[in-house]
């Protein structure tokens, strides 16, 4: 009976793998019913690689899910179609699903280590599709697939590693394994849900670039949900963007980066800091949040956060289609007549589906490169640096290894190897590096909850060592900690006025009133309501939340701020709030930050002064603009290279050096230098000598290598 | 016109009234949770009986519980207006029940209360300090759990006289491990929970951390741990009169009232097993399903 | 074999006949545990004697004298004949059975006895019923007649029934010609004719009897001269005995049953529950069963409450730093005795297996020490007389309290040591763990408080009640407690003589309550030295008129349960048996009865 | 490995060193001491006094608790004083039986236990997960005594089946031998373990259940039965192995009231004789080896844990 929806599609487009078409699907609990997707359509043709973008929640996930009917329990399809090859899945049998999954359609989640079962062994697991899907085959022949599967998604030594248990792994390695499994038998279509963002970048550079490659040899469609628009620049053939449970526009990859039409799209792109005009410039930001599924929204579902929204637009719900005739700029390239068909207008198309349909009502005119448009605000001008407010010396940080409960003390993991560096004030000292570099720990040594094993902290030129009980509790209020999670900093049982006023508590600062007055102030300043008081963490969204860290972290007025990773949590529109209400406050209350973040952009964006970490050292620090633009140490360029830059036309450009291999194990940090096994300039010396610290390119930007980079290049692409 | 979002001004939050309805208070959803549980409910309306019963019961049927009467010993039930017959001592058994419900319960919430208070002390004490505070406090409950709860009562059985004072300690003695291993556990894992590092960022010391931090925050899983202290306490009470440890006459409970009735298990006097006997399982399951649905209310996972 | 234990066959009538294996199940927490017949302090509990009897022939014992009715101390089950009195009563001459061997065929002679006294006299430190005074010390010589005569030379004249009830029948004959070596093979010898040698070989003997694993194969045990001998002898304290086939005592001691099997239990519950199903022959119910005896008489089982030779009673602590000038009141004990319903008490709490307790001699059963005043009640159940005794004393009820109104010494006043308003308030400290007791102190404060006396039970188990019950006087910390009662298995189980000497006289061990009383203590001297019968009942009619202690309800050894198709059963007060007097029969028509219990009873000790 | 276990060896003699010093105390603050119970009412001041001179009641409580340790170094128990035999002797006799009835009956119990937990956990919600969890507590709610009564009343003496006295061989064979005699101790004590296990095996393959290992699992196409046995059982079975080791003292309790009830001649039984005769040396190697018991248990659980959970065994 499916067989009859096979003829949709046009005679001259092949047809397609997938064919989503009007999708609703809505989660059902005790107390709520989310209308998670609400009339979802998507084309997919065999081979096509089709991205999945959007913000938190907008449903990306469910798409996803809903495919191979793998929806959370209360999820359930409530109208529409998923053709895959025919087949309807979405009102398929359990034996068909079970027969299309992991077998035609194969999956890959987000979280490498809770998504593998963790008592199994890996070749168990990898060859478990082949046992199921392919009758006759043995188990032996079915390891033997499962082994060569492995190699073939690059696992080192895959006939040792099929005896491992996943916890052996490291993330990227489970990610491969996850891979492996999705693809042992060579599926048509392979979804990815946020394959990646568990991952650092340059892990994750690794596994986009073997999806990539595999897709192609095997011949396989994708379907890759991230909300990381760099990934999608690079990675797809074409987009959906997706809003509140709808897709608010789908084009071609180049297309939607080149011209967004969508104002939802153009404000995600504006947001992005890469984009930011300039260093020190506020950046772009979509106010409020998306709405809360539970109620359909009449009309546009973005008017309400919408610069552009009109009466229409809160009345009538705009749809998905092709360039409507009244919006239509003459002389655009795409031209598309007004009356155009979808079977009219294939010819001009090489890529099926690749034409531009977008849902808005008031699209963005053809032809204006956004970032021309945008009106500039003033760039808040950063305080000049002063004296030195943070040094550290040598400062060393060992943690013991406790292994299992079986294990002895098995020696140290060095988290922090020796670093020296100072931070002025009124500057923002930004600290990248990969994960478990020790970043964390460098700040939480700073901000004194951790003492280091060796080296000194001196802030204000006091060493902290030789402070007095009382002296080290006054001297708290001087240095605050802004966390990454503030949903997890935040005791969830106290209302927000007793989290910000309780560092006054412990510090006896002032009566109850004076307390209250000064949190109704900061509240203020960072944008919230007063009435926040009452309320509890959970009652807040997740920039809000962070915005009453900040808040929570000023209430001493401290002097410097430490940032670990404040906005890698959020999604680009609220990241964006949060990097300009820091930079504002910075401005207003002169203050220093040592901001600790993975994401260059974010780091580019907002540092005077950047240090990059890699295993415990700091390999490079400088200017911001000078080790962006011409960064000294091999480590830095390759970190620059591998970022996923938002914008396809820098992805096609094949002059990146982007890093290999895997970061080794602090507990056995290199010899030497700690970069050299992944260094492509390593030599014997690097092996036997740490390198010491010198400064080629003029004093303030010094880098710890044998071999530092003499040619600078031109320009940073971050 | 057509500049994108301006943004200089301080973003007032739009989003709250979602963010507020997006997840509902903590109490709201537990209440919801809790009426929405079959099991639970049952639970409440059995406790809710068996408190009627236990402190009503006796304004409305009036019997008498002190002075015994061995002219109306052993009564089968319906004779002389004796709904459940008489006891060996001829105490009327409905209005005895009734006045030992209210000893079983009160012995039982208050040695549950005081285990759970002293346990959720110790545990988050010993797990927030950690170190060789927690090992030795931790050594020191392992050392009590290695001895059989009905060993030790068996030996203090053999030592105390029973009050009922003396029995809600005891039966505390035993019972304030669980919470006390429980808590510790929670105290381990929120003493890194970053708004504790936040406290201590800002000079909070250990007290501040154990009693606004780390209790409030176990609170779930010491309210659920509570109700399954309360029932286990009311077990226990039923042990100590199977070992010959209840509180002395005329009072009664029902562990003493069953134990006493086991005496004539031969003679074929159910009356005097199964109404008691039947009492505990109620009030202990009662509280079980209660804690179970709380339980559910609060996620906390089963794990001791 | 298990379901049912259903007995074909009546109480009366049926053909006797040999053979047969029988259970017997000892009472909770009774487990035999010692087999020397010299028992060190803890051992010398009535099974374990009983026990040894039917092994090692007794000298003398409390036995059932069948013609006469009442209790003797020799018969055909004792080895010695009536014992002689001379020299004003300060010399006793003991003769032994003739033709008694052991069974290694070696005769059983007055040596075997001195060898006894020997051990004893070097070592009475170590043996549980020794006190100060008595024997061996009242005992100046020791003199062997001939193989079949001893004498002892006494330090003063003694009453003769009450030297051989109490003191004679402690006597043992040991196998001197096996036992007497020092060391494990070393050599047998006269080594107990000296201290130190004696000291040696009642070290070797006990080290022996210390092993109760070892019971069954030590060969030291297998010298025996009673009816029976071991043949097994578990950890768990069950014992197993057989005929001694070399008995050589009287023709009517023979055993007629195979095998007789002592089972221990834990619980009495245990224990019913193992009866119902035919597991034991002869067993016991408890007395909350009392009421079913009709089932069980239906299943073929016959009740028999088994009376002990014992007096029970609530101790008065008349040195109780609060309730002694209290206690010593007669008129208050007096009072506090009418408010003891023992008859209700034991009809309905002991449901008939109690007898009331009415003075300090046993009533039941009936003895030459029991005089016919001895068997009234003296203080019946009476709230009126009680009251109208503390209100003559100037007692009055306020709120529930009797409270003295009239304090003084006078014959209408309260007493001595009695304030103005001081309280009729006292506490009680009673033994935990049974219902009936329980109950009997929930009877007797719910009666006593009619007559305004306040009394708390404090329940505590038995070994706290006897460690905290101590002779104090009224400054000793320990003496804050004013009764105490450790009698649900009866206070005190009398030696044959009921005298009162360890419980009654001033300063007597066991006079917890610090009873004193010069005229009592002369009485009591006179029962042990005096030759007068009358003097034993001048003592029981003087104490249960005294009220030393507070009488209670007597409880029955146990409420034993035997098949009906077992007989020859004289359950002895002194609650020793006598197996070999048992035999089974069956039915006057030579239906299978006794052959097919034996071969099933032997099936199922498989 | 040897490292683990050496600490966990030395943190082992800590606990049993304190479960040595409270029973030890708490066994003190019997007044009196044992010797009135020993010796009865009849026992004179004398004897009292000799009885408490040899077993050195008469010291300092430190001094005769340093004694009872040294003699323990030479494996010396003590003897009993009620049963005329050593303490080690009985216990060598008892432990094993009291391990039969344990082995037993937990034994039943989850292969009861396993299945019932798993039905409930995936007809979560609906009304037989109500009834069979109802039932669970209602189990959990009965006192062990109580449970053990009606077991006697309707299986020994209403529909007499099985004999309401377990047996009383010598040896385990001898156990073994007369089955019908275990049955009811063991379905008795099993009934309690059931409920407790059940509940733990609901909420760990309901935690399980919620892993995302179960959505790759389904990923790949497995059947929900498949994924059931395959994935969610084994993983759900790791906890509730390790649970076994925890819950020893609580076995332990419910044997000791089993044990007494039927009269079945294990450790608990002659614990609970020993206290009603204040066998002191009896009540404490009872308490030390239930103590060891329970430490050997927990340790064998951890190396269990190990075993099982791949996470845990790697690292060592
Ligand atoms: N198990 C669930 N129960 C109820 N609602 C759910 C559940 N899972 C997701 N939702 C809701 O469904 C909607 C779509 O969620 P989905 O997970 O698809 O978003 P997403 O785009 O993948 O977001 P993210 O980037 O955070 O993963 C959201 O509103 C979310 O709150
Ligand atoms: N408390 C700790 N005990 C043991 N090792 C630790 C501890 N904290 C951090 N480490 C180790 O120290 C190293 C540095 O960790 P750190 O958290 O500082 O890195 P990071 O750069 O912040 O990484 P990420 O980006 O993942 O947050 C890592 O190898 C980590 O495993
Ligand atoms: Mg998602
Ligand atoms: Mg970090």
């Amino acid at each position: 009976m499916t067989e009859l929806q096979l003829s949709d599609a046009g005679p001259g487009t092949p047809a397609p793998l997938l064919s989503i078409d009007d999708l609703h699907v809505d989660i059902a609990s005790r107390e709520r019913t989310v209308h998670a997707l609400d009339g979802i359509s998507l084309d997919l043709a065999p081979g096509e690689a089709l991205g999945v973008v959007g913000e938190s929640g907008c449903g990306k996930t469910m798409t996803a899910l809903s495919v191979l009917g793998l929806l959370p329990p209360g999820g359930a399809v409530t109208g529409g179609r998923i053709l895959f090859d025919g087949q309807d899945l979405a009102a398929a049998s359990a034996p068909t699903l079970q027969d299309v999954r992991g077998n035609t359609v194969g999956m890959v989640f987000q979280d490498p280590l809770t998504s593998l079962n963790p008592t199994m062994t890996i070749g168990a697991q990898v060859a478990e599709p082949l046992l199921l899907h392919r009758e006759g085959i043995g188990r032996k022949e079915a390891w033997a697939r499962a082994e060569e599967m492995l190699r073939l998604v690059g696992m080192p030594q895959p006939s040792e590693r099929m005896k491992a248990y996943p916890h052996q792994l490291s993330g990227g390695m489970r990610q491969r394994v996850a891979i492996a499994m999705a693809l042992v038998c060579e599926p048509k279509l392979l979804i990815a849900d946020e394959p990646t963002t568990a991952l650092d970048v340059t892990t994750q550079h690794q596994i986009l670039e073997l999806i990539d490659n595999l897709r192609r040899t095997l011949g396989m469609a994708m379907i890759l949900v991230t909300h990381d628009l760099g990934v999608i620049a690079n990675r797809v053939d074409r987009v959906a963007v997706m809003y509140a449970g709808k897709v608010a526009e789908q084009a071609d990859v180049r297309d939607l980066f080149a011209r967004p039409r969508h104002r939802y799209t153009e404000a995600l792109f504006a947001a992005l800091p890469e984009r930011a005009a300039e260093r020190g410039t506020e950046l772009h930001t979509i106010p409020g949040l998306p709405p809360s599924l539970t109620v359909r929204p009449t009309g546009c579902r973005f008017a309400p956060r919408c610069l552009f929204a009109t009466e229409e637009c809160r009345e009538r719900e705009p749809e998905l289609g092709p360039e409507l005739a009244q919006e239509l700029v003459p002389g655009s390239e795409a031209s598309p007549g007004s009356e155009t068909s979808l079977e009219s207008e294939a010819p001009a198309h090489e890529l099926v589906g690749a034409e531009h349909r977008f849902a808005c009502f008031h699209p963005v005119p053809h032809g204006d490169a956004p970032e021309a448009q945008v009106v500039t605000p003033p760039p808040a001008t950063a305080t000049e640096p002063g004296e030195v407010l943070l040094e550290l010396d040598a400062l060393v940080k060992e943690f013991p290894l406790t292994g299992g409960p079986f294990a002895r003390r098995r020696g140290t993991v060095s988290a922090v190897g020796g670093v020296s560096l100072t931070v002025r004030r009124g500057e923002t000292f930004g600290m990248v590096g990969e994960s478990g570099c020790g970043k964390t720990t460098l700040g939480r040594i700073v901000a004194g909850l951790e003492e280091p094993t060796a080296g000194t902290v001196r802030f204000d030129g006091r060493d902290l060592a030789g402070l007095s009980r009382t002296e080290r509790r006054a001297h708290r209020r001087r240095i605050q900690l802004m966390f990454q999670d503030s949903t997890a900093a935040m005791d969830p049982r106290m209302r927000v006025g007793e989290i910000l006023r309780e560092p006054l508590v412990i510090q006896g600062v002032g009566t109850r009133a004076d307390q209250e007055r000064l949190t109704a102030g900061l509240l203020d300043a960072v944008g919230l309501p007063r009435g926040a008081v009452h309320r509890y963490p959970h009652e807040f969204s997740g920039g809000q939340r962070q915005r009453l860290g900040l808040a929570r972290a000023l209430t001493l007025s401290p002097d410097l701020v430490v940032a670990d990773e404040p906005v890698s949590a959020l999604d680009v529109s609220v990241q964006a709030q949060i990097l300009n209400l820091m930079r504002e406050l910075q401005h207003d209350r002169g203050l220093t930050y040592l901001f600790i973040s993975h994401d260059l952009a974010v780091i580019r964006h907002l540092a005077d002064t950047v240090g990059v970490m890699y295993l415990g050292k700091l390999v490079e620090t400088g200017p911001a603009e000078q080790v962006y633009a011409a960064p000294l140490h091999p480590y830095t360029r390759g970190l620059l290279d591998t970022v996923n830059v938002p914008d396809p036309a820098v992805a096609a450009a094949g002059d990146r050096e982007p890093l290999h291999g895997e970061t080794p194990s602090a507990a056995k940090p290199p010899s030497g230098c700690r970069f050299r096994t992944r260094c492509p300039l390593a030599q014997d010396v690097c092996a036997t000598t740490e390198p010491p610290v010198s400064t080629p390119n003029g004093a303030g930007h010094q880098v710890a290598c044998h071999f530092p980079l003499a040619a600078p290049r031109l320009a940073s692409r971050v | 016109m057509t500049s994108a979002a301006s943004t200089t001004a301080p973003v007032t939050a739009p989003g709250h009234e979602e963010a507020a309805q997006a997840t509902p208070s903590l109490a709201r959803r537990t209440l919801q949770v809790f009426t929405g549980n079959k099991l639970a409910l049952t639970g409440v309306v059995l406790l809710v009986l068996l408190l009627l019963f236990s402190y009503l019961g006796p304004l409305l049927y009036d019997t008498e519980q002190t002075h015994t009467d061995l002219s109306q010993a052993n009564l089968s039930p319906g004779t002389d207006g004796h709904l459940l017959g008489t006891t060996d001592l001829g105490y009327d058994m409905v209005g005895r029940l009734m006045v030992a419900g209210q000893t079983s319960l009160e012995i039982g919430l208050a040695a549950g209360l005081l285990a759970t208070l002293f346990g959720t002390v110790y545990g988050a004490v010993s797990g927030y300090f950690g170190g060789w505070v927690d090992a030795a406090m931790m050594r020191i409950t392992d050392a009590a759990l290695a001895i059989p709860a009905m060993f030790l009562l068996v030996v203090v059985a053999a030592i105390i006289t029973p009050t009922k004072g003396v029995l809600i300690l005891i039966i505390a003695a035993v019972a304030w491990l669980s919470p006390a291993r429980l808590v510790r556990g929670e105290a381990l894992s929120l003493r890194n929970r970053e708004y504790v590092q936040a406290m201590r960022m800002m000079g909070g010391g250990g007290a501040r951390a154990v009693f606004k931090h780390i209790v409030p925050n176990a609170i779930g899983t010491v309210i659920v741990n509570c109700t399954f202290q309360i029932a286990d306490a009311i077990l226990y009470v039923s042990y100590l009169a199977f070992l010959g440890l209840s509180i002395p006459p005329p009072s009664a409970d029902w562990g003493s009232m069953l134990s006493a009735g086991i005496t004539y298990t031969q003679n074929g006097y159910w009356w005097l097993i199964f109404p008691p006997g039947i009492a505990i399982v109620l009030v202990v399951a009662a509280f079980n399903f209660i804690g179970d649905g709380l339980r559910d209310a609060f996620e906390v996972r089963l794990r001791k | 074999t298990r379901e049912g234990g259903r007995v074909d066959m009546g109480p009366t009538g049926g053909v006797p006949v040999e053979g047969g294996t029988a259970t017997m199940a000892l009472p909770p927490n009774a487990t035999p545990n010692w087999i020397f017949p010299i028992g060190p302090p803890g051992y010398g509990a009535s099974y374990n004697a009983g026990i040894q009897f039917l092994m090692f022939m007794p000298v003398y014992d409390a036995v059932l004298d069948k013609d006469k009715g009442g209790l003797t101390t020799h018969g055909p089950s004792t080895l010695g004949l009536k014992p002689k009195y001379s020299d004003g009563n300060k010399t006793v001459t003991v003769p032994l059975r003739k033709g008694v061997k052991w069974s290694d065929g070696k005769p059983v002679t007055a040596r075997d006895l001195e060898f006894w006294f020997n051990l004893l006299k070097a070592n009475k430190a170590n043996w549980g019923s020794y006190s100060v005074g008595t024997m061996p010390d009242n005992v100046k010589r020791f003199e062997t007649l001939d193989d079949h005569t001893v004498r002892l030379r006494l330090t003063r004249a003694y009453n003769p029934d009450w030297f051989t009830a109490n003191q004679l029948t402690l006597m043992r004959a040991l196998p001197q010609h096996a036992w007497g070596a020092r060391t494990d093979g070393g050599p047998i010898g006269d080594f107990d004719r000296t201290k130190k040698g004696a000291k040696a070989v009642f070290a070797r003997l006990t080290q022996h009897a210390k092993s109760l694993g070892s019971y069954g194969s030590d060969p030291l045990w297998r010298t025996v001269n009673g009816p029976w001998k071991l043949a097994g002898w578990r950890d768990s304290g069950q014992v197993t005995i057989v005929p001694n086939e070399k008995f050589t005592g009287p023709k009517s001691q023979r055993p007629h049953l195979d095998k007789v099997v002592f089972k221990p239990f834990t619980t009495a519950d245990s224990e019913y529950n193992v009866l119902r199903s035919g597991g034991v022959d002869y067993g016991y119910i408890p007395p909350s069963v009392m009421a079913q005896k009709g089932k069980f008489e239906d299943k073929g089982y016959r009740v028999d409450p088994w009376e002990g030779w014992a007096a029970t009673y609530i101790v008065y602590n008349f040195n109780s730093t609060h309730a002694g000038p209290l206690m010593r009141q007669l008129y208050i004990r007096r009072a506090m005795q009418h408010l003891v319903d023992q008859k209700a008490m034991s009809d309905v709490i002991w449901q008939g297996s109690a007898t009331p307790t009415l003075g300090p001699v046993p009533v039941t059963p009936k003895s030459q020490y029991l005089s016919r005043a001895m068997e009234r009640d003296r203080y019946p159940f009476s709230v009126d007389k009680a009251k109208s005794l503390l209100k003559a004393h100037g007692w009055e009820t306020k709120g529930g309290t009797a409270r003295c109104v009239r304090p003084g010494t006078g014959a209408d006043e309260c007493g001595k040591g009695i304030e103005r308003d001081d309280p009729l308030e006292l506490t009680l400290l009673s033994q935990s763990g049974s219902t009936e007791t329980t109950n009997m102190m929930q009877e007797l404060k719910s009666s006593l408080s009619k007559a305004g006396i306040d009394l708390t039970v404090r329940q505590q188990p038995l070994n706290s009640v006897l460690g905290n019950s101590i002779p104090c006087t009224a400054k000793d910390p320990g003496c804050d407690w004013d009764m105490s009662f450790f009698g649900t298995a009866g206070s005190w189980y009398y030696p044959l003589n009921p005298s009162g000497e360890q419980l009654f006289s001033t300063g007597a061990s066991a006079n917890f309550g610090n009873f004193s009383d010069k005229k009592a203590d002369r009485i009591i001297r006179a029962v042990q030295y005096s030759p007068d019968m009358k003097a034993v009942h001048a003592y029981g009619e003087y104490l249960a008129d005294q009220l030393p202690v507070m009488w209670m309800p007597n409880p029955a050894y146990q409420v034993s349960v035997i098949r009906n198709d077992l007989r020859g059963i004289e359950q002895n007060p002194t609650v020793t048996f006598a197996p070999q007097d048992w035999y089974y029969v069956k039915k006057d028509q030579g239906g299978a009865g006794s052959e097919k219990t034996g071969s099933e009873k032997k099936g199922a000790e498989k | 490995m040897t490292g683990f276990l050496v600490k966990r060896f030395l943190q082992a003699l800590v606990v049993l060193f304190l479960v040595s010093i409270i029973v030890f105390v708490l066994l003190h603050m019997l007044p009196g001491g044992p010797a009135r119970a020993i010796l009865g009412p009849k026992g004179t001041p004398q004897q009292i006094t000799d009885f408490n001179h040899q077993q050195g009641y008469d010291r300092s409580l430190p001094t005769q608790y340093f004694m009872y340790v040294k003699r323990l170094f030479t494996g010396d128990l003590g003897d009993s004083y009620k049963l005329n035999s050593p303490v080690f002797e009985l216990l060598k006799q008892r432990l094993p039986k009291t391990l039969l009835l344990t082995v037993l009956s937990t034994a039943l119990a989850v292969v009861i236990a396993i299945p019932l937990g798993l039905l409930q956990a995936v007809r979560r919600g609906k009304a037989s997960d109500y009834a069979l969890t109802g039932l669970a507590f209602l189990l959990y709610a009965t006192p062990v005594f109580f449970l053990g009564l009606i077991m006697i009343i309707l299986f020994a003496q209403v529909i007499p089946i099985f004999p309401a006295e377990a047996p009383q061989g010598e040896s385990i064979g001898e156990l073994l031998k007369d089955f019908s005699g275990l049955v009811l101790p063991v379905v008795t004590m099993a009934f309690g373990i059931v409920a407790m296990f059940s509940r733990y095996m609901r909420s760990a393959v309901l935690d399980n259940l919620t892993e995302e290992y179960v959505r790759t699992a389904m990923a790949k196409g497995q059947s929900s039965r498949r994924i059931m046995v395959r994935h969610v059982l084994r993983n759900a079975l790791i906890p509730l192995a390790t649970l076994l080791g925890l819950y020893l003292p609580t076995l332990f309790s419910g044997a000791l009231v089993v044990e007494s009830m039927f009269n079945y001649p294990g450790m608990g039984l002659l614990f609970w004789n020993a206290a009603q005769g204040s066998d002191f040396p009896v009540l404490l190697g009872v308490t030390l080896v239930v103590g060891i018991a329970t430490v050997v248990g927990s340790l064998l659980t951890d190396i269990l844990y190990a075993v099982l959970d791949p996470r845990i065994r790697s690292v060592a």
